[in-house]
C-alpha cells in the first residue's frame, strides 16, 4: 500500500515535470517551490483527485504524563501529501487495536495539521497498536502499527508541585501558629480593630435612647464559617447588653442558627451576672425564605426603630434594603461580611464595615480564643509570605528570570 | 432652607416613583443611543471566533428568572454567534430554576433561527446538582455527570456525544452566572484542574469581581451586566431587549447621579447650618 | 461515639480529599469520583428535607393558628399544585408547554423577577440617603461611584467619548488591585477555617 | 415565549402587581403572592432534582443493580433524623462527610484557583522590557497601580500589627484602593437593579397591557 502510493507520487512527479517548465516563467515573484506546488496541486487535481495520500509516518507512543494511567499520547509525522498539497488531507483518524493483528478501531479524530492526539480510553498497563489513518476527501491511508505502547498510573501529578507547597505552607502556618497562641497564653497580640469601639458606643447610644439593639446573622446556616465568626462576636455585644440591660431583638433565619445564638446569648449573660435579665423570646425563628426574612427584617425596623443594627456573617442581595431602611430609621450600623458583592452597599450606608478577612479576626480577637487567634497570626504570616514572594517576582522579571513565573503557572 | 429641609425628608415613595419613570418614560420615547462595544467583550468575541468548526461550546446556565434580564439577552446572542459558526453546544446549569431559560433560548435561536438538530448539533443535559463537586466529575468523565438530558435520552444515544467526553474534548466554557454556585466555582473546581477557555457573562452585581480573574487569563472574556448583553447584541448584529433597555439605563443612571449630588447638598446644607 | 465517629469522618474525608488532589492514579481518582458522587447524592436529600421542613414548619402554623396562619394554607396550596404538576405525568410533565412550565413561566418566574426588581428603588432610595461625602474616603468612593455610572452607559460615552475608557481601566487596575487583596485575605480565612473543622479543632457546627 | 395572551398573562401581570405593591406598604396582598412563590419554588426545586438528578443518577442505578448507591441514599436519608431532637445526633454522620470532602475541596481550590494564579498575575506583567516597549502608556501604569494596589491592601488586612510606620502609611494606601473600588463597585452594579425594574415594567407594557408594540 505504502509502496504503491510512493510509486504513484514519483510517476506523477515526473508526468508534471514538462507542465512545470512552463509555468515556472510567468511567475517570477513567486519562489520555485511554490509554483512547483501549484502546478502539482493543478495537476492532481485533473488526473485523480485525492486518490494518491501518502501515509502519516513515524508514529510514535508514550504515555501521557501526570495521569490516571488512562492515557496514551500519540504523535505522527503528518501525512506527505498534506506538506505538499494543503488540503489534500482532511483530517486524521486514530485507530487502537489490541493487537497487531486484530482489528483497529478508531478512538480519536484530529483536523489535519495536527501531529498528535492523547487517547484517553486505554487501561493503566494494557498493551496497545496504534495506526494513524490520514483521511481526505475521498480516500484514506493508514500508517503502519506502532506499539506496542502502555499507559502508566502516576502517584504524584508532577504539574502540581506548587499547589503542593502552598497548601502545605498555608496549612502549617496555620497549626503552628496555633500552638504558639496556646503556649504562649492570652499573650497573643491582635490588633484593636476601630469596630470595638463602635460596638460600645452603639449600645451605648441604644441604651440612653432606651431602644433596642438589632443583630442579624446573616443568611447562612451554622456550618459556614462567616455565621461561625458571626457568633463570635454576638457573644461580645450580648455582654455589653447584658451589663447595660438594653434589649437584644434577634430574628433568625435558620432554625438551627436560632438554637446557637440563643445559647450564646445565655452564656454572656451569665458571664456578667444577668441570667434574670436574659430572655429567650428575643431570639426568634422567623422564616426562612430569602425576602420574607427581609420584609420581617424591614418591618421590624420600621416599628421597632432600633437605635444599633449589627449585620454580621454572610449577605446577599437582602443587604440593600437592611442598610437603607437602617440608615433611614436613623440606627448606627455596624456591617461585616466577606462577600464582596455586597460589600459596597454596607460601606456607603453603614457607619463601620468589617471586609472580609476582618469580619473573622474581629471574632477571634474578641473571643480571645488562643486557638482563633492562632489562626489568625498564622494567616497573617501567609500574608507576609506573599507580599514578599509578589516583590521578588518583580524584581525577578524585571531582571530577566521567568523562574517564578513558571514554576507557578497552573496545568 | 426650608426647602433644604424639605427635600431631606422627601418620602421615599416620591423617590421610588421618579425611578419608575425613569425607567418608563424611554421605552416611548427611545434614545437611541450608540453601544461602544468594550474589550472584555470583544475578548469573548474573538475566542468564539477563533473556535475551529464543529468545536464543542458547553454553557452553564447558572441564573434563574431574577438574572434574566440581564443574562438571557447575552445567552441568546452567543448562541446566536455559536450556530453562526457552526459550533456545537453543550448546555447544562448549576440554577434548577434556570433550566427552562435555556431551553427557551435553544429553541428560539438553534431550532427556530438556525433549524439546528437536537443531539447532533446541541444537548442539553438540565439541571446538574452538587455545585462545585459536580465540576470536578465533569472535567474527568462527562459521560458520569450527564447520564441522561432533560427529555430521558441516555447520554450514549446522542450522537453528539460520542466524542465528547471530558475537559479536553470542550473548546471553551461559558458560565452565565448570577451567583454561588457559578462562575466562582467553575474557575475554581474546572479551569484549575482542567484548564481550557473559560468565559463568563455576569451580572452587574458580580462583574466587577472577575476583572482579576481576567487579568490573569484564567477567564478569556467577560460579557457584565445589561451592557455587556447590549455590547454582544451589537456584535452579532442581532439587537434584542438588552439594546433596548440601555435607554431606560442611560436615563435612570443619570437620575441615580442627580439623586446622590442632591442629598450631598442637602448634608452640606445641613451641617453648615449646624455648625 | 456520637461525637468521635462523626469527627473521624470529617477527619478521614477531608484529608483523603486533600491528599489524593494530587494523585492522578485511576484507582485513587475512581474512588474520589465516586466518594464525590455519593456528596452530590447527600446533597440532593438536603434540598428534599427542605421541601419537606417547609411542609412541617406551615402545618404546625395552621394547626396553632399561629400568626398569619392563613397564607401557611396558600404556601402549601402552592408546593401541592407545583408538585402534582411536576410529576402527573412522569418526566413529561417537565417538557416545554406542560402545565409545570406554564406555572413556572406565569406564576413564579414573575413573581421571583419582580421581587427582585424591588432592589431597584432601594438603590436609588440609598443613593440619595446614604451616599454622603463625609470625609476623603468617602469622596473617593462617591467619585468612582459617579464615574463608573457614566461610563457603563451610552449616554456617558455621549457627553465624553472618553467614560468608558476610563471605566475599564478603573475596573482592570484598582479595582482589580483591591479585589485581589480581599480574595486572598478570605481565602486564607476561609482555609484556616477548613483545616480547623477538618482537625476537629473547630466544632460548633455539631451543636 | 412560551406564553399565551390570556388569561396567563393576567396571572403574571396581576402578581407582578400585588409584589409592587409592597413599595407602598407591606400588606395582605404582597404577602400572599410571597407564600405563593415560595410554594411553588419549593415545588418546582423537587421536580427538578428529581427528574435530572435523583432519578436517573441515584435510584435508576440502584435498580439496575448499583447497590453502592444505597450508601449516599441512607446518608441522605439520616439528614431527616434532624426533625426529632432524640435521633438529631445523627445528622452528624452525612453532615460531617459531606463537610470534609467540600472543605477538602476548597482548600485545594483557594490554593489553585486563586493563590497560586493570582500570586503570579500580579508580577507576571513586568516583563523586563516589556512595561516600556511593548504596553501601552496606561497599560503601563495600570500594571503598576496593580502591583501597588494588591501590596498595600493586603497590608491592610494585617492583623498581628499596630498600623503604625510604613505599615500604617502602606494600609492607608491601601484602604483607598478598597475605597475606588467599592465605589467602582457600588457604580457598576447599578445596571443590575435597574435592568429588573426594566424586564418587569417591559412585560407590563408590552405583553400585558400592549401598549408597547
Amino acid at each position: 500500500m505504502m509502496l504503491g502510493a510512493w510509486t504513484l507520487m514519483a510517476s506523477l512527479l515526473l508526468c508534471a515535470l514538462p507542465v512545470l517548465a512552463q509555468d515556472m516563467a510567468p511567475a517570477e515573484d513567486a519562489a520555485p517551490q511554490d509554483s512547483l506546488d501549484r502546478a502539482l496541486t493543478q495537476l492532481l487535481n485533473q488526473i485523480v483527485p485525492g486518490e494518491i495520500l501518502s501515509a502519516p509516518e513515524k508514529v510514535s507512543l508514550e504515555d501521557t504524563p501526570s495521569d490516571a494511567g488512562t492515557s496514551i499520547d500519540v504523535a505522527w509525522h503528518i501525512s506527505a501529501s498534506e506538506s505538499i498539497i494543503p488540503g489534500s488531507v482532511v483530517k486524521y483518524h486514530v485507530m487502537r487495536a489490541e493487537s497487531p493483528d486484530s482489528e483497529f478501531v478508531r478512538v480519536g479524530t484530529v483536523p489535519a495539521g495536527t501531529a498528535s492526539y492523547s487517547d484517553d480510553g486505554t487501561e493503566p498497563g494494557k498493551p496497545y497498536w496504534y495506526k494513524v489513518k490520514a483521511v481526505g476527501v475521498d480516500s484514506e491511508t493508514a500508517s503502519e502499527a506502532c506499539g506496542p505502547g502502555y499507559s502508566r498510573m502516576q502517584w504524584f501529578d508532577r504539574n502540581r508541585w506548587n499547589v503542593l507547597v502552598f497548601t502545605l505552607l498555608t496549612c502549617f502556618l496555620v497549626i503552628i501558629f496555633i500552638e504558639i497562641a496556646k503556649r504562649s497564653k492570652g499573650e497573643t497580640f491582635l490588633r484593636r480593630l476601630p469596630v470595638f469601639d463602635a460596638i460600645d458606643e452603639a449600645i451605648g447610644r441604644a441604651t440612653e435612647m432606651g431602644k433596642d439593639v438589632l443583630y442579624i446573622m446573616g443568611g447562612l446556616d451554622v456550618d459556614d464559617p462567616q455565621t461561625v465568626a458571626s457568633m463570635n462576636i454576638l457573644a461580645r455585644v450580648a455582654e455589653r447588653t447584658a451589663s447595660y440591660g438594653t434589649k437584644l431583638n434577634i430574628p433568625c433565619i435558620w432554625p438551627m442558627a436560632m438554637s446557637m445564638a440563643r445559647e450564646t446569648v445565655k452564656e454572656s449573660y451569665l458571664r456578667m451576672g444577668r441570667p434574670d435579665e436574659y430572655n429567650e423570646d428575643d431570639i426568634y425563628y422567623l422564616t426562612t425564605d430569602q425576602f420574607g426574612y427581609v420584609a420581617g427584617v424591614d418591618g421590624i425596623m420600621m416599628r421597632d426603630r432600633p437605635a444599633a443594627n449589627f449585620y454580621l456573617g454572610a449577605f446577599y442581595a437582602e443587604s440593600l434594603v437592611f442598610a437603607e431602611t437602617g440608615y433611614a430609621t436613623g440606627a448606627i450600623q455596624i456591617a461585616g461580611t466577606a462577600e464582596i458583592d455586597q460589600l459596597p452597599f454596607f460601606v456607603v450606608a453603614c457607619d463601620y464595615t468589617l471586609i472580609g478577612e476582618e469580619l473573622y479576626a474581629a471574632g477571634a480577637s474578641l473571643s480571645g480564643d488562643p486557638i482563633q487567634m492562632g489562626s489568625i497570626r498564622g494567616q497573617d504570616a501567609a500574608k507576609a509570605i506573599f507580599f514578599v514572594l509578589i516583590v521578588v517576582g518583580v524584581i525577578l522579571k524585571l531582571a530577566g528570570i521567568d523562574a517564578i513565573e513558571e514554576w507557578l503557572s497552573i496545568g | 432652607m426650608d426647602f433644604i429641609e424639605k427635600i431631606g425628608r422627601l418620602d421615599r415613595r416620591i423617590i421610588f416613583l421618579t425611578v419608575a419613570l425613569a425607567v418608563i418614560l424611554p421605552l416611548f420615547f427611545p434614545l437611541g443611543l450608540p453601544i461602544e462595544v468594550t474589550p472584555p467583550v470583544q475578548q469573548l468575541y474573538d475566542v468564539i471566533e477563533g473556535l475551529s468548526e464543529g468545536s464543542v461550546v458547553m454553557m452553564s446556565i447558572d441564573y434563574d428568572p431574577s438574572g434574566a434580564p440581564e443574562l438571557q439577552p447575552a445567552t441568546l446572542s452567543i448562541l446566536r454567534h455559536c450556530f453562526r459558526r457552526d459550533l456545537k453546544v453543550l448546555m447544562l446549569g448549576l440554577w434548577a430554576p434556570g433550566v427552562p431559560l435555556g431551553v427557551q433560548a435553544l429553541d428560539e435561536v438553534g431550532v427556530g433561527e438556525f433549524n439546528r438538530e437536537y443531539g447532533v448539533d446541541f444537548v442539553n443535559f438540565g439541571y446538574k446538582p452538587g455545585g462545585a463537586v459536580t465540576l470536578v466529575n465533569l472535567g474527568r468523565d462527562i459521560h458520569d455527570v450527564c447520564r441522561q438530558d432533560i427529555y430521558g435520552t441516555s447520554v450514549e444515544e446522542l450522537p453528539m456525544m460520542d466524542d465528547v467526553k471530558a475537559a479536553n474534548d470542550i473548546g471553551l466554557v461559558l458560565s452565565m452566572s448570577m451567583g454561588v454556585p457559578g462562575s466562582d466555582q467553575w474557575i475554581w473546581y474546572y479551569h484549575a484542574r482542567y484548564q481550557g477557555n473559560l468565559a463568563t457573562a455576569q451580572t452587574a452585581i458580580g462583574a466587577p469581581r472577575y476583572y482579576q480573574y481576567l487579568q490573569t487569563g484564567q477567564l478569556v472574556g467577560l460579557v457584565g451586566g445589561m451592557k455587556g448583553s447590549a455590547e454582544y447584541e451589537r456584535l452579532v448584529d442581532h439587537m434584542g431587549l438588552a439594546t433596548t433597555g440601555m435607554d431606560s439605563q442611560s436615563v435612570a443612571h443619570l437620575l441615580i447621579i442627580g439623586f446622590v449630588i442632591l442629598g450631598n447638598i442637602v448634608y452640606w446644607a445641613e451641617k453648615r447650618r449646624k455648625a | 461515639m456520637r461525637l468521635q465517629i462523626p469527627l473521624a469522618i470529617i477527619l478521614i474525608m477531608g484529608l483523603f480529599t486533600i491528599v489524593t488532589s494530587f494523585v492522578p492514579a485511576k484507582p485513587i481518582a475512581d474512588l474520589n469520583q465516586t466518594f464525590r458522587n455519593w456528596y452530590i447524592g447527600i446533597i440532593t436529600f438536603f434540598i428534599f428535607l427542605g421541601t419537606f421542613n417547609l411542609v412541617r414548619v406551615n402545618g404546625e402554623r395552621i394547626k396553632t393558628k399561629a400568626r398569619d396562619w392563613q397564607y401557611s394554607i396558600i404556601l402549601i396550596a402552592a408546593l401541592g399544585v407545583m408538585l402534582f404538576a411536576g410529576f402527573f405525568k412522569g418526566r413529561a410533565s417537565l417538557d416545554e408547554g406542560s402545565p409545570f412550565m406554564y406555572l413556572y413561566f406565569n406564576v413564579q418566574f414573575p413573581l421571583e423577577a419582580t421581587m427582585y426588581s424591588l432592589l431597584a428603588f432601594f438603590v436609588t432610595s440609598a443613593s440619595f440617603r446614604a451616599f454622603r461625602a463625609r470625609n476623603t474616603q468617602a469622596l473617593v468612593l462617591l467619585l468612582a461611584a459617579v464615574l463608573i455610572m457614566l461610563g457603563r452607559v451610552p449616554v456617558g460615552t455621549s457627553i465624553w467619548k472618553g467614560f468608558p475608557d476610563v471605566t475599564e481601566w478603573i475596573m482592570s487596575y484598582p479595582n482589580a488591585a483591591a479585589k485581589r487583596g480581599i480574595r486572598l485575605g478570605i481565602d486564607l480565612g476561609l482555609i484556616s477555617m477548613a483545616l480547623r473543622m477538618i482537625l476537629g479543632i473547630e466544632r460548633s457546627y455539631m451543636q | 415565549m412560551l406564553m399565551t395572551t390570556g388569561p396567563w398573562v393576567w396571572v403574571a401581570g396581576l402578581l407582578t402587581l400585588a409584589i409592587y405593591s409592597f413599595l407602598y406598604k407591606d400588606n395582605p396582598v404582597y404577602k400572599m403572592a410571597e407564600y405563593i412563590f415560595v410554594g411553588l419554588s419549593a415545588g418546582y426545586w423537587a421536580a427538578f432534582l428529581w427528574w435530572n438528578y435523583a432519578y436517573p443518577n441515584l435510584f435508576e442505578p440502584l435498580a439496575q443493580g448499583n447497590y453502592w448507591n444505597i450508601i449516599p441514599i441512607a446518608m441522605g436519608l439520616m439528614m431527616f433524623t434532624q426533625l426529632s431532637r432524640r435521633t438529631s445526633w445523627m445528622v452528624r454522620f452525612p453532615l460531617t462527610f459531606v463537610l470534609g470532602v467540600s472543605l477538602g475541596l476548597q482548600i485545594v481550590a483557594a490554593v489553585e484557583g486563586d493563590m497560586v494564579p493570582q500570586l503570579a498575575g500580579t508580577f507576571s506583567p513586568f516583563t523586563r522590557g516589556a512595561m516600556f516597549n511593548t504596553y501601552d502608556f496606561w497599560t503601563s501604569v495600570g500594571y503598576i497601580v496593580l502591583l501597588v494596589g494588591v501590596l498595600t491592601t493586603i497590608t491592610y488586612f494585617f492583623f498581628s500589627k499596630e498600623h503604625k510606620g510604613i505599615l500604617g502609611v502602606s494600609s492607608k494606601i491601601g484602604i483607598y484602593f478598597l475605597m475606588v473600588a467599592f465605589g467602582a463597585s457600588f457604580g457598576y452594579t447599578i445596571m443590575a437593579r435597574i435592568s429588573l425594574l426594566f424586564g418587569r415594567l417591559h412585560f407590563l407594557l408590552s405583553d400585558w397591557m400592549h401598549v408597547l408594540k
